[in-house]
């Protein structure tokens, strides 16, 4: 039974969805267990009410503003037979701890042989939120790509949010856990079952189609599905990729999707130049060149920091319209 | 400092925390009614603290605030058209209207050098700036301000380390609110003070009480001093109370029955120095320029969506 | 007059042209002064040899292991009148100072409205050197490319090791500048003028060609070099472009190289996936694509941590055999 | 603690010793004539540090050591042909050969359990494997061993303040040889010691002398004692010195003319309480074990370069 076809749904929030999967998973292994500021009260964006209640504050332990004290101790902690959770408030500071997330979490198995496992997952809310401004709008996820040994997860939705955590708490290695903070307040059909995970490494095709592929993933999703509608009526017939994982990415959905439409773009919250449409760009020419009738095209935020100001940041990630006009555009290509 | 002198600083800081209580009223009002246009950590109850420490310094003196209320920009001689224009996003603010929402005011002219979001990011710069008045030759002093949340940061120790050993100019200024959002001190701290903590840097440290203005401009005045003179950092905590939420808005389901135990009105605390006539002119002053700041910054214009790339590189 | 017509030159090593680029920048400017573990002993690398003796320890300041100090430091002197260059033993402890680099640097300007200039430099060394393990030969400089406000540099050669480092510590900007380990002993032809600068921005075409456009930069440039010999006499002529700077890159220099010859490949010292490389391939497609005869191919460092075993090492990162056989590939495809 | 268990402790760590002496003495010898596959830092002056805490630990509390010389694996029980295969690279060392050069040796059914080569990484990685402890609910003990140095990092502070608030099973073990590469201690600290800076986390701090294996072994053990009894974190700072350069070649020109002042062979030190024919024994046999896993190392294979890409996942 997959995600998709599950029988019994309730339908909560994106952040909600998140708090359930942290319950089921504490409920089900007493070595999972949670870090961060405030998490005692629910976190910064409240997904996570009522853990303490139910398992109490040596489980649930709220830490000081200690970002690297946060993600090293659950590298020690995940090597000696635990399975932390931290949650940072911002995605931001995985630059605070950049070094125990790239160069411990990372590498600490590999370095030492592979004489450990590190099952630590860290949660990190990326982009905007209605004027958090530049050191709080960050979307970091193109970091694990290019730095080994870590997980990636972006999920679009309330029932992804759920199974992908779920999975990701189950997983050996260290995994990178990324929520859109746009979609925090998104409330969508989530399956009941606990026993139910979306696995690692798959995307989803949200929407199959023949004109162009659209890969995307996290909040872009339901801004290119919206899109789609739009141009559905143009004859324009987008395949929408929700890539759920950044690492390990789904090459052959990507590749199996670009061979059959001729035609890709990627739509993405993090900054255009370099982020992971960069390299799904340069993946893509490189195994679909003869398949491919335009360039890969690439929308993604402004190479600026992202201003404070709530007016000016809408401006500054792709909007349903960029998607539709560059979507056009590649369509005549 | 002789008694006129005492008694003219008691009303220049009267002036300055009126101004900063009424515009946190009016904020509060204003985004009851109107939204806003990003987040707005209030400072209600802690103007003391920084109208006093900001009073010690110099308008050269390089100030580092960490965002909660206004009365730091305001202290240091920033008008009410910036400050209210970068909340409400318009072209009329400090940083053009980019830096609204989460503050980022700054006006290097008054030493205003702006504002680090990640916690505890500014004990080094503003060290930085205190080596640069150093390695210049120039006496200089440079203020970073924090919360009693982020003394736990370790840019607190590597900073105060390095500070101290190199005689910096720096003064480190704790506002002690006793809590970090939802964080109890007592819970995340295993000493009852930050102060305490100033020897392991072989620096002084002194705890002050935060709600009043002129014993926190006395105490941080010393650090100055002693810091002009070339005898390196000191550490000051003042001991003050958030009365509001985290966040305007914040539920505050979490917070403690006692936690306003130990408040005074810094206002009022203040007020007993100053004529009361002169007080309430002050307040009715202050209520009145903010309502006018406030509607100004209303009719201002947004800025040009342009400034989004701007500035990216000098 | 540039750095490739200059009259009068002296033959040094990479390592020490950094350190003729301070001497000759404290020299001239007051405001410049140097932070760094040791760098009064003229750093771990020994380039800055001399200076100390020259401008006293209040200029050449010993720092403690205190990275993320130093960088914000640096951010604090620069935007107070003062030029900083701070000497970070490795690249890798970028990841410490990540907050302080990539948040503060590269956004203090933006984020206040441009009302200061951070005229700063990091030096980061970059790449293997021979066994310094996982956490110490890693290759950073994708990150600027990706998080905005930091210009970045590669220098492949002496004379550039000496004029990049000089415009850097003279630009109103932040800038990152990686010198790549594996050159520290190179020696070149240097040039003696003081006022002789390498522009940032402007890439360098190596070695002209007609068949196929190698994009490098680093220590990389020199093995592609020596690949173009062996190939020459297979008529495989290899256009050689030489970066120099990540941020600004020199899109004209690389697009109207792959105009011209049809074919491209990116080589680089940091890994592969994701890398600078992704970048330059999404780029190249997007404005080449009709120009383009064969997909633009890709070569960087292994997607795993470095080994701290010099055996194991050298098998990590691309050889001169890997571009030969790369080429012929691209040559025939 | 008997007499005669007391003499026994006294030969197992004059053991230890020998044998990390031996391999110092080999390793330069190796070096000069062969080239090496990496970085070596020799801990030559520092063995009594490590063998005296080490052996205060048992074998299922958690060691993460600072990678200086090999006493400390050697202590926590690894044999010499782990030791010696990873540091020439070959798949017969403990990581198969990967972790050569900068040694990364690791063995968790040891609790050897690695390195973390950016210095103060692993304040916060061994208090997490304390907090594992704890909420396991075992009476396991995390060690952290650090140098002067690397007391400077920003992960002291943030580690130790958040250990103490939640008395973590945590022993900080600071090597104080007065020097972090050419930068001497009195040059970067304002404080005599390290231990001194205890007081601002609430936890015990004391100063032993690190070149006396049997006094080492006391001030950890009650540190020991005392975390395994719930009482949280402690800081021991052992007083040591680093008799020979940063690393293997280093020439340095640096080194100042009072450096071995305080200076007492550790081994000579323990000597006093060791048999005399017994201590001759004992260093004979290690040079000869020492020479002879030198040979079987060398004789070893280099891992398949396979080993690149494998165990980047589990
Ligand atoms: C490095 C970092 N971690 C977390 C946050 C989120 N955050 C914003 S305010 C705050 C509480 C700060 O507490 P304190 O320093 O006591 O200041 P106060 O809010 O009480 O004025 C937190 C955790 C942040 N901005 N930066
Ligand atoms: C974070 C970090 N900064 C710098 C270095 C480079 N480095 C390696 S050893 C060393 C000196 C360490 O001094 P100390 O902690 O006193 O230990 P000792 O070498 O004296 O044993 C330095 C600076 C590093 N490995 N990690
Ligand atoms: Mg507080
Ligand atoms: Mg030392």
């Amino acid at each position: 039974m997959s995600v998709e076809t599950a029988a019994e749904t309730k339908v909560i929030s994106y952040d909600a969805a998140q708090g359930a999967a942290l319950a089921e998973e504490m409920r089900r292994d007493p070595t999972v267990f949670l870090m961060g500021q405030d998490v005692a009260m629910g976190g910064f964006f409240g997904g996570g009410r009522g853990l303490v209640e139910e398992f109490g504050l040596e489980r649930v332990r709220n830490t000081g503003i200690t970002e690297a004290f946060m993600v090293g101790a659950a590298a020690g902690a995940a090597m000696t037979g635990m399975r932390p959770v931290v949650q940072l408030g911002f995605a931001d500071f995985s630059l605070i701890a950049g070094d125990e997330i790239f160069q411990k979490l990372g590498k600490w198995r590999h370095m030492h042989g592979g004489q450990f496992e590190l099952p630590a997952t860290i949660i990190m809310p990326i982009g905007p939120s209605g004027g958090a401004g530049p050191e709080h709008s960050g979307s970091m996820e193109m970091l694990p790509m290019h730095f080994p040994g870590l997980k990636a997860v972006v999920p679009s939705n309330p029932a992804d949010a759920k199974g992908l955590l779920k999975a990701a708490i189950r997983d050996p290695n260290p995994v990178l856990y990324y929520p859109s903070k746009q979609l925090n307040f998104k409330r969508g059909p989530v399956p009941a079952d606990p026993d139910l995970l979306v696995p690692l490494g798959k995307a989803a095709i949200a929407r199959p189609g023949t004109t162009i592929s659209v890969i995307s993933y996290g909040c872009m999703v339901p801004r290119v599905l919206e899109a789609a509608e739009t141009l559905a009526a143009e004859s324009i017939d987008l395949e929408v990729i929700d890539l759920r994982t950044l690492v390990p990415l789904d090459r052959e959905a990507i590749l199996a999707s670009v061979r059959k439409t001729g035609r890709a773009m990627i739509v993405h919250e993090a900054p255009r130049t370099a982020g992971p449409g960069a390299e799904i760009a340069a993946l893509i020419q490189e195994h679909c060149f003869y398949a491919l009738e335009a360039p890969v095209a690439r929308l993604g935020a402004v190479d600026a920091p992202i201003p404070a100001s709530r007016f000016l940041e809408d401006l500054c990630f792709p909007s349903v319209t960029d998607v539709v006009e560059l979507a056009r555009q590649l369509a005549r290509a | 400092m002789t008694t006129s002198e005492r008694a003219e600083l008691a009303v220049t800081l009267f002036t300055t925390m009126a101004r900063a209580r009424a515009l946190e009223d009016a904020l509060a009002v204003h985004i009851r009614d109107h939204g806003f246009a990003g987040y707005w950590h209030p400072g209600k109850g802690q103007e003391a603290a920084a109208a006093g420490a900001s009073a010690a310094l110099r308008t050269d003196d390089y100030l580092f605030y960490q965002g909660r209320g206004a009365t730091w920009p305001l202290a240091k001689g920033m008008g009410l058209a910036p400050i209210i224009g970068d909340l409400l996003g318009r072209s009329t603010g400090s940083t053009g209207g980019k830096g609204a929402g989460v503050p980022h005011w700054a006006d290097p002219a008054l030493g205003i050098m702006g504002e680090g979001a990640s916690l505890g990011s500014v004990y080094h710069i503003a060290a930085g700036a205190a080596l640069s008045a150093k390695l210049r030759g120039t006496d200089q002093v440079a203020l970073a301000d924090f919360g009693d949340g982020t003394s736990a940061r370790g840019t607190f120790h590597e900073t105060l380390l390095q500070a101290s050993a190199w005689r910096l100019p720096l003064v480190y200024f704790c506002e002690n609110n006793g809590i970090s959002v939802s964080t109890r001190f007592e819970d995340v701290s295993p000493t009852k003070t930050i102060a305490e903590r100033a020897a392991a840097y072989g620096v002084p440290g002194e705890v002050v009480d935060g709600h009043d203005a002129l014993a926190v401009y006395d105490a941080v005045g010393n650090a100055v001093e002693r810091a002009r003179a070339g005898q390196g950092p000191s550490l000051i905590e003042a001991t003050v109370t958030r009365v509001g939420g985290h966040w305007e808005g914040d539920a505050q389901q979490y917070r403690p029955a006692d936690f306003l135990a130990s408040y005074r009105d810094p206002l009022d605390v203040l007020r007993s120095r100053v004529d009361g006539a002169v007080a309430d002119r002050i307040l009715e002053e202050a209520r009145d320029e903010v309502a006018a700041a406030l509607r100004d910054a209303e009719a201002a214009p947004y800025p040009d969506p342009s400034v989004i790339l701007k500035d990216v590189f000098a």
